[in-house]
C-alpha cells in the first residue's frame, strides 16, 4: 500500500532542491576544508538558483500534494519566489561582511538555505502541523544566524532575546492550535473553515481563544506593536546581512502565514476582529515611526522603521478585501528588496568600519558615490516617494483602503508616512551634505565596494526603480495569486 | 503618430548618459549631451505644439502603458498635449535650453560638472512628466520629483552649511503642501472614482455642489499644495534661502519653471476650483498678500539673488491673484512673460556674480556698465519689462491682471490697489537693482576689479535671447482695450478654462484710466530710484536715516527676529500691530513644519523608556497585551 | 473518564506558571526551563483533546513538539553557553547591552 | 481481564525497568569510590549555581555531549511508531525511515569531523 507517490513530491520539489543544496553546502565545508569560502557561496547561490527555475516550472502546474497538505498555488510559489531573491541578495551581502568580521563558518550558508526552506513549508502548507515545523526550522536556523558572531556579546545577546521571546511566542502559537483543534477537531485549514463556519461556531470560546492566541504568536513574528519589542535589540545585534535577511525574508513570511492561515480561512468578517486588527495597525505604525525617530543608529533606525512598514502592510489586513490582500502581496515584496537594500549598504565598510550611526555615512558622495546613490535610491523608495517600488506599494494599500470606506486609517497612515521623510531624509543629508574626514590611520580602501555585494545592490535597486516605472506584472501576479487563495 | 513620450524621453536619456558616464567620458561630453537632451526635446515640443493646434478640441493623448489597473481602479502612463500643457512644454523646453547653454560657461570652473548636468536634466524630465500627465497620479510623479531635483540642486554647493540647511528647508516646507495635495488626491478619488484630469474637469460641475463644504475642502487643500511648490504665504520662506544653489538653477527652477507647477495646477483644475468661491477667494487674498510683503522685503534687500528672489515670490502672488480672481488665462499668460524676464535676469546677475568672483552683495558692485555691457543692457531689458514700462512683455501681462482684479466678479478695488502698490514698489526695486548694481561710483574692490570682463558668448547669446523674448512676449496677449492686434492669448485658451460668471465689463475709458495711472506710478518709482540710486548713496544714507524704522524692518525681513523676542519679553507690546507680522515670522514657520517631529520625539522619549533592553520586561508587554486581546476578544 | 475540562484547567494552569516563570526567574536557564513548562501544558491540552475525540492528530502533534523542543533546547543551552563565556553571568537583568 | 492482558507486558517492562536502574545504582553505589567535596554537597539546580557560576568551570566536553545527546535521544521518538507499524507501512514506511536515519548520520558525521564526539 502506497500512502505517498511520487506525485505527492512535485509540489515540494524546490524545498527538496534547497535541502540538497543544504546537504552540499555542509559536506564541501566538512570534507573539503580546502574549499574557498567564495566556492561555498556560489554553491549556496546555485542551489538557490535552480530551485527558483523548479518554481517557475510550477506556477501554473497547480500541483498539490500528501493529501492537499502541500500546495504549490500561485501565492506560495510567489511568496518562495520571493524568499529565494532575498536569499540570493543576502548571500551576495555576506561574502564580504563574514570575510571582515572574521566569521568563517561554512554553516553560515547552510542555515541560510535551511531558514530558507521553513518557510518555504510554512507557505505552502494548509495543514497547521506542517506550518508550526516550517516555522521553527525558520526561527531556529535564524537563532543560529543571529547569534553566529560568539565572541560579540551583542551578537550573543541578541541572538538569547530573540531565543527565548522566539520560544515564548512559540508556546502561544501551539496552545492557539491546540484549542483550535479541540474546538473543530482538525489541524487542517480547509476543514477547520468548514468548521468555524457552522453557525455559532465563533461563539465557542475555544474557538475564540485558539484564534486570538495564533495572531498574537504570528503578531510576534511580523512584529506589530505590542509584539515588536525584540525587533529593534535582535536587527541591530544581529550580524547586518542577517538583518536584511530577517526583515525581508523572514517577515514576508510571516505575512504570508498571515494571510494564509487568518484572513483566507478563518472567517475574521466580524467588526470584532477588524477593530483589533485597526488598532493594531495604528499602533504599529506610530511607534515604528516615532521611535525610529529617537535614533542615532542607522541600523537600529531602520529597524524601528520596519515595524512601521509592517504597520502599513496591517492596514491592508485590516481592510481585508482580495485588492487589499493583493496590496499585502506587492508591498512585502517592495518592502523586502528596498529594505534588504539599505540594510545592504550597511554591510560595506567605509574607512574600515562598518557604518551604524549617521556620522558614519558623512562623505559617501565623495568616497562611494555608487553606494551613495544607491543609498539614496532605497530612502526614496521607503520614503514613498514616485517612480519607486515603496510609492506603488503604498499607493495599493491607500487606494485599497479608501475603497473600503476606512477614511481615518488612510489619513494616519499619509500622517505617519510623512513623519517617516524626518529620519529617512537625514540618511540622504549624511551621505550628500556633510563632509566625511578620514580618520587618522584609516586606510582607503582600493576598490570601492566588493564586487558581490555591489551586484546585489544594484540588482536591488533596479527592482525597487522597475516596480515603480512598470509595476502591473507584479500587481497581476499578486491578484492572480490572491484568487486562488479563495 | 505624435509621439509625446519622446520630449520627456530626450532628457531622461540625457541624464542616464550624464549620470551613468559623464564621470568617465568626460566634460566635453557632458558639454554636449546635456543641453542637447534639451534641446531635441524643445524640437519635438514645437511640433507637437503645432499638431495640438490642428488636432481636434486641440488635445493630443498618447497612452503609453497601463501603470497599474487593480480592479475597478486603472491608471495609465498617458500624455496629453492641449493648451496648458503646450505652453509650459514650450517654456520648459526653450527656456531650459537656454539654460543648459549658459551653464556651460558658469559652471565651467565647478568640480561635478556631469553631476549638476545629469540633475539638471532629470529635472527637466520631472517638469515635463508633470505638465504632460493626464492624471494626478502622474502629475504627482513630477511633482515630487521636480522638488527632489530642486532639493539637490540647492544642496550643490553642500559643502557649505548654509546650503545644506536650505536644502532640508526647501524639502520639509515642500513636504507640507505634499500632504495638502495627497489629501486632495484622496478626496478626490473617493468622490470621482478616477484620477484623470479631464473626467474630473468634467464631472466637477455635476458630481460636487457649488460652493459645498466637499469641493472647498478639497480646493484648499491642493492650495496649500500649491502654496508649498509656489512659495506663497505661508509656505513662502524656503524659496529666498534656496538661493544658495546655483544661479542658473535659481533661474530654471526657481524662478521660470518649478515654482509655477502649483499655478499649473490650480489652472488646470479651473473647473474644480470654480466652484469654490470661498477657495478662489482665499487664493486671491493670499496672492496680493505675498505680492505685497514679498515686494515690501525686496526694496531693502542687498544680496542681488536674494532682491530676485523676493521679486519671484511677489510676481508669483501676482499670479495667483489673477488665478483667484478667475482671470486664468492672465495668470497663464504672466508665467510665460515672467518666465522670460525672471530667468533672464536671474542669469544677468549670474553674469554679475561670475565675473566678481562671486560676490553677490550689490554695495560691492556699482559702475559695471562698461565692464560688462551685454549683461548691462540685457538686464535693463528686463527690468524694463518687469517694471511695466509699456509695450515691453511685462507691461502687458501685468496691465491685464490689474484690470482682471479690479473688474472681475471675484476681484474688487482693494486687490487692485495691493496690486497697482506692488506694482510701484517692484519698479522701484529692480531699477534700485540695476542703478547700484551698473551705475553710480564703482565700489568694487580692487583685487576684483583687474579681473572684471564680459562673460563668454556661451552666457551672453542666452541673455540676448531671453532679452528678445522678454521684449517682444508681450505682444501674444495685447489687451482688447488697446486693440492694434488681436489678444493672442485668449484665442490661445478659448473654451480651455472654466468661465467665472460673467458680469459687466468694465468700461474702456476706466480700463485705459487705470493703465495710465499705473504706468504713471512705474515711471515715478523709477524717477525715484534713479534719485537715490544712480550716482553716489549719499542721498541713501539720507533718506535711510529719515525713515530709520520702516527701513530697517524691510530691511530686517520684517523684523525677524527682533520683534519675536520683543513679543516674549515684552508683553506689553503684544497689542501693537506687529501682532499680525509675527504669523509670518521665519522662526514661526519654521517651528510649524518641525513641529510633528517634535511632539513625535517628546512622544518617543516616553516610548524609550519600555524599550530598556530587559528581555523580562519585554515578555511582560507581550503577556499584557496577548491579555488585553484576549479580553477585547472575549468580552 | 477525567472530563476534559479537568485537563484544560491543568494544562491553562502549567502554561500560566510557564509564563510567569519567563517574567519573573532571573537565571536565563529557569526562564528556558519555563518555556519548557509552556509547552508541555501545550502537550497536555493536545493530549487531552486527542483523547477526548478519539484522534491520533494531537498525539502526533505532541511528537514534533517534543522535537522542536528538543532542537530548541540545544541551540538555546549553545546561546546561553557562549553569551556566559562573554559575560560570565546567567542573570538575565545584566543582558541590556541593546536598548532604545 | 482484558486489563491485565493488554498492559501486562506495560507493568512487566516497568518492574523490569525500576529492578535495571535500582541494580545499577546500588552497583556504582558499592563499587564507585566515594569522595565527599562541597560541589557535591551544595543544592542542585540543573547544573548551575543560581548565583551564576563563578568560579565554577565546565569543561565545554559535557556541554558538548550532552547537547549531542539530547538530539539524537529524542529524533528517536519518531522511530518507535515506525518499528511498530512497520509490516503494515511496508517498503513506503522503510525508505522513508531510511531517508530519516541518513540525515541523522549525516549529523552524526558532521559532530564527528568536527570534533563534538571527541573526549581528549
Amino acid at each position: 500500500m502506497a500512502f505517498v507517490t511520487t506525485t505527492d513530491l512535485i509540489p515540494l520539489i524546490p524545498e527538496l532542491i534547497l535541502l540538497g543544496a543544504a546537504f552540499v553546502v555542509l559536506l564541501l565545508d566538512l570534507f573539503a576544508p580546502g574549499s574557498q569560502r567564495t566556492t561555498l557561496a556560489v554553491t549556496t547561490i546555485v542551489g538557490f538558483v535552480i530551485a527558483l527555475v523548479a518554481e517557475i516550472q510550477l506556477l501554473d502546474s497547480g500541483a498539490t500534494g500528501f493529501y492537499g497538505t502541500i500546495v504549490a498555488d500561485g501565492f506560495s510559489i510567489l511568496f518562495e519566489s520571493l524568499y529565494l531573491v532575498i536569499g540570493i541578495l543576502t548571500v551576495l551581502l555576506s561574502l564580504h561582511y563574514l570575510d571582515d568580521h572574521g566569521i568563517g563558518f561554512g554553516e553560515y550558508y547552510v542555515l541560510l538555505i535551511t531558514a530558507v526552506v521553513g518557510m518555504m513549508f510554512m507557505t505552502s502548507s494548509l495543514e497547521l502541523l506542517v506550518i508550526f515545523i516550517g516555522l521553527e526550522i525558520m526561527s531556529i536556523s535564524s537563532y543560529i544566524l543571529v547569534g553566529i558572531r560568539r565572541r560579540v556579546p551583542e551578537s550573543n545577546e541578541a541572538a538569547l532575546k530573540y531565543l527565548l521571546l522566539g520560544a515564548f511566542s512559540t508556546g502561544f502559537l501551539l496552545y492557539g492550535i491546540s484549542l483550535l483543534y479541540g474546538a473543530t477537531g482538525s489541524i487542517r485549514i480547509p476543514e477547520i473553515v468548514v468548521a468555524l463556519q457552522e453557525p455559532g461556531a465563533l461563539n465557542n470560546p475555544l474557538a475564540i481563544i485558539g484564534v486570538a492566541l495564533i495572531i498574537i504568536a504570528m503578531g510576534f513574528k511580523v512584529a506589530v506593536v505590542p509584539f515588536h519589542m525584540w525587533t529593534p535589540d535582535v536587527y541591530s545585534g544581529a550580524p547586518t546581512p542577517v538583518t536584511a535577511f530577517l526583515s525581508a525574508a523572514a517577515k514576508a513570511a510571516g505575512f504570508a502565514m498571515f494571510v494564509r492561515v487568518l484572513l483566507t480561512g478563518i472567517p475574521l468578517e466580524a467588526e470584532l476582529w477588524k477593530d483589533l486588527f485597526w488598532a493594531i495597525a495604528v499602533l504599529t505604525m506610530t511607534v515604528g515611526n516615532v521611535m525610529a525617530l529617537m535614533q542615532n543608529s542607522v541600523k537600529r533606525m531602520l529597524a524601528y522603521s520596519s515595524v512601521a512598514h509592517a504597520g502599513y502592510i496591517m492596514v491592508a489586513v485590516v481592510v481585508g478585501t482580495p485588492a487589499a490582500l493583493s496590496s499585502v502581496i506587492f508591498y512585502s515584496c517592495a518592502y523586502a528588496v528596498m529594505g534588504t537594500g539599505a540594510f545592504g549598504i550597511l554591510t560595506v565598510r567605509h574607512f574600515g568600519k562598518t557604518p551604524d550611526s549617521y556620522d558614519d555615512l558623512a562623505g559617501y558622495a565623495r568616497y562611494k558615490p555608487c553606494l551613495a546613490f544607491l543609498m539614496s535610491v532605497f530612502m526614496l523608495s521607503l520614503i514613498g516617494l514616485p517612480l519607486t517600488g515603496g510609492f506603488i506599494g503604498k499607493l495599493q494599500i491607500f487606494q485599497a483602503a479608501l475603497e473600503e470606506g476606512w477614511v481615518w486609517l488612510t489619513v494616519i497612515g499619509l500622517l505617519n508616512s510623512a513623519l517617516s521623510v524626518y529620519y529617512y531624509l537625514r540618511v540622504v543629508v549624511c551621505l550628500y551634505m556633510r563632509e566625511g574626514s578620514v580618520p587618522d590611520g584609516a586606510v582607503l580602501e582600493v576598490a570601492e565596494s566588493p564586487g558581490f555585494a555591489l551586484t546585489g545592490l544594484v540588482g536591488a535597486a533596479s527592482v525597487v526603480v522597475y516596480l515603480g516605472v512598470f509595476p502591473q506584472t507584479l500587481l497581476e501576479l499578486a491578484a492572480s495569486s490572491v484568487s486562488t487563495l479563495f | 503618430m505624435s509621439q509625446i513620450w519622446l520630449v520627456p524621453a530626450f532628457p531622461l536619456l540625457g541624464f542616464l548618459l550624464n549620470g551613468f558616464f559623464g564621470k568617465f567620458f568626460g566634460k566635453r561630453f557632458v558639454t554636449i549631451i546635456a543641453p542637447a537632451a534639451v534641446g531635441f526635446a524643445f524640437l519635438q515640443s514645437l511640433v507637437l505644439f503645432f499638431e495640438m493646434r490642428a488636432a481636434d478640441g486641440h488635445r493630443l493623448v498618447e497612452t503609453l502603458y497601463t501603470w497599474m489597473a487593480t480592479g475597478s481602479f486603472q491608471v495609465d502612463v498617458a500624455f496629453q498635449v492641449d493648451q496648458l500643457s503646450g505652453l509650459y512644454l514650450l517654456i520648459i523646453t526653450g527656456v531650459g535650453f537656454l539654460i543648459h547653454v549658459y551653464s556651460i560657461g558658469y559652471m565651467g570652473a565647478e568640480a561635478g560638472y556631469y553631476r549638476y548636468f545629469a540633475f539638471l536634466n532629470l529635472f527637466i524630465f520631472f517638469m515635463l512628466v508633470l505638465v504632460l500627465g493626464d492624471s494626478f497620479l502622474l502629475m504627482f510623479v513630477g511633482w515630487e520629483g521636480v522638488g527632489l531635483c530642486s532639493y539637490l540642486l540647492i544642496g550643490y554647493y553642500f559643502e557649505k552649511h548654509s546650503a545644506a540647511e536650505a536644502c532640508k528647508k526647501a524639502f520639509l516646507f515642500n513636504r507640507v503642501g505634499d500632504f495638502g495635495v495627497l489629501s486632495a488626491v484622496m478626496l478626490i478619488f473617493v468622490t470621482f472614482g478616477t484620477l484623470n484630469f479631464n473626467i474630473v474637469n468634467a464631472e466637477a460641475a455635476t458630481q460636487l455642489e457649488s460652493g459645498g463644504i466637499l469641493v472647498t475642502v478639497i480646493t484648499l487643500f491642493l492650495f496649500l499644495g500649491a502654496t508649498g511648490k509656489s512659495a506663497q504665504i505661508p509656505l513662502y520662506v524656503w524659496l529666498p534661502d534656496a538661493m544658495e544653489g546655483p544661479t542658473p538653477v535659481s533661474a530654471l527652477i526657481h524662478a521660470a519653471t518649478m515654482v509655477t507647477a502649483g499655478l499649473y495646477m490650480v489652472a488646470r483644475l479651473s473647473h474644480l476650483f470654480v466652484l469654490a468661491p470661498f477657495t478662489m477667494n482665499m487664493i486671491a487674498v493670499i496672492g496680493a498678500a505675498t505680492a505685497l510683503l514679498a515686494a515690501s522685503i525686496a526694496l531693502t534687500q542687498t544680496d542681488i539673488k536674494r532682491v530676485l528672489a523676493y521679486s519671484t515670490v511677489s510676481q508669483l502672488g501676482y499670479m495667483f491673484l489673477a488665478l483667484g480672481v478667475g482671470a486664468f488665462t492672465a495668470g497663464i499668460f504672466h508665467v510665460m512673460t515672467h518666465a522670460f524676464f525672471k530667468a533672464l535676469l536671474f542669469l544677468g546677475s549670474g553674469s554679475v556674480i561670475h565675473a566678481m568672483h562671486h560676490e553677490q552683495d550689490m554695495l560691492r558692485m556699482g559702475a559695471l556698465r562698461k565692464k560688462l555691457p551685454v549683461t548691462y543692457l540685457t538686464m535693463l531689458m528686463g527690468t524694463l519689462a518687469i517694471a511695466g514700462i509699456p509695450f515691453f512683455s511685462g507691461f502687458f501681462s501685468k496691465d491685464e491682471i490689474l484690470w482682471k482684479a479690479f473688474s472681475s466678479p471675484l476681484g474688487g478695488g482693494g486687490f487692485w490697489l495691493i496690486a497697482f502698490v506692488t506694482a510701484g514698489m517692484t519698479s522701484f526695486y529692480m531699477f534700485r537693482l540695476i542703478y547700484l548694481t551698473f551705475h553710480g561710483e564703482s565700489r568694487v574692490d580692487s583685487h576684483t576689479a583687474e579681473h572684471l570682463h564680459e562673460s563668454p558668448a556661451v552666457m551672453t547669446v542666452p541673455l540676448v535671447i531671453l532679452a528678445v523674448l522678454s521684449v517682444f512676449g508681450g505682444f501674444f496677449g495685447v489687451p482688447h482695450v488697446l486693440n492694434f492686434l488681436p489678444n493672442g492669448m485668449e484665442l490661445y485658451f478659448k473654451g480651455f478654462f472654466a468661465q467665472v460668471p460673467e458680469t459687466t465689463p468694465g468700461s474702456a475709458a476706466a480700463e485705459i484710466g487705470l493703465m495710465v495711472a499705473s504706468v504713471l506710478l512705474a515711471v515715478i518709482a523709477w524717477s525715484l530710484a534713479h534719485r537715490y540710486y544712480s550716482t553716489s548713496l549719499d542721498a541713501v544714507t539720507a533718506l535711510r536715516n529719515r525713515l530709520q524704522t520702516t527701513y530697517r524692518l524691510s530691511l530686517n525681513k520684517w523684523y525677524v527676529d527682533e520683534l519675536y523676542n520683543a513679543v516674549i519679553v515684552q508683553p506689553g507690546k503684544l497689542f501693537s500691530t506687529f501682532v499680525l507680522w509675527k504669523l509670518i515670522d521665519q522662526n514661526i514657520i519654521d517651528r510649524l513644519v518641525l513641529l510633528p517631529g517634535n511632539v513625535a520625539r517628546g512622544v518617543g522619549s516616553g516610548l524609550r523608556l519600555a524599550q530598556n533592553g530587559v528581555l523580562q520586561s519585554y515578555a511582560l508587554i507581550f503577556s499584557l497585551g496577548a491579555m488585553l486581546i484576549l479580553g477585547f476578544v472575549l468580552l | 473518564m477525567i472530563p476534559i475540562s479537568h485537563v484544560l484547567v491543568l494544562s491553562a494552569l502549567l502554561f500560566s506558571i510557564g509564563v510567569l516563570g519567563v517574567m519573573l526567574r532571573r537565571n536565563v536557564i529557569v526562564v528556558f526551563m519555563s518555556i519548557e513548562l509552556m509547552l508541555n501544558a501545550v502537550n497536555l491540552s493536545f493530549v487531552g483533546f486527542a483523547r477526548t475525540m478519539d484522534d491520533m492528530t494531537g498525539v502526533i502533534f505532541i511528537f514534533f513538539i517534543i522535537v522542536v523542543a528538543a532542537a530548541e533546547a540545544v541551540v538555546g543551552l549553545s546561546i546561553i553557553l557562549s553569551i556566559y563565556r562573554t559575560r560570565k553571568t546567567l542573570n538575565i537583568d545584566e543582558f541590556n547591552l541593546l536598548k532604545w | 481481564m482484558t486489563i491485565t492482558n493488554d498492559y501486562l507486558p506495560i507493568l512487566i517492562l516497568i518492574l523490569v525497568g525500576i529492578g535495571l536502574a535500582g541494580m545499577f545504582t546500588i552497583i556504582g553505589l558499592v563499587v564507585g569510590p566515594k569522595l565527599r567535596t562541597r560541589e557535591k554537597a551544595a543544592p542542585f539546580e540543573s547544573g548551575f549555581l543560581g548565583k551564576g557560576m563563578e568560579g565554577y568551570r565546565y569543561d565545554v566536553k559535557f556541554f558538548m555531549t550532552a547537547l549531542v545527546f539530547l538530539v539524537f535521544d529524542v529524533e528517536i521518538v519518531f522511530l518507535y511508531p515506525w518499528t511498530v507499524q512497520i509490516r503494515e507501512l511496508g517498503w513506503f514506511g522503510f525508505v522513508a525511515s531510511m531517508v530519516f536515519i541518513s540525515v541523522l548520520v549525516i549529523g552524526l558525521a558532521y559532530d564527528w569531523k568536527k570534533g563534538a564526539l571527541e573526549w581528549e
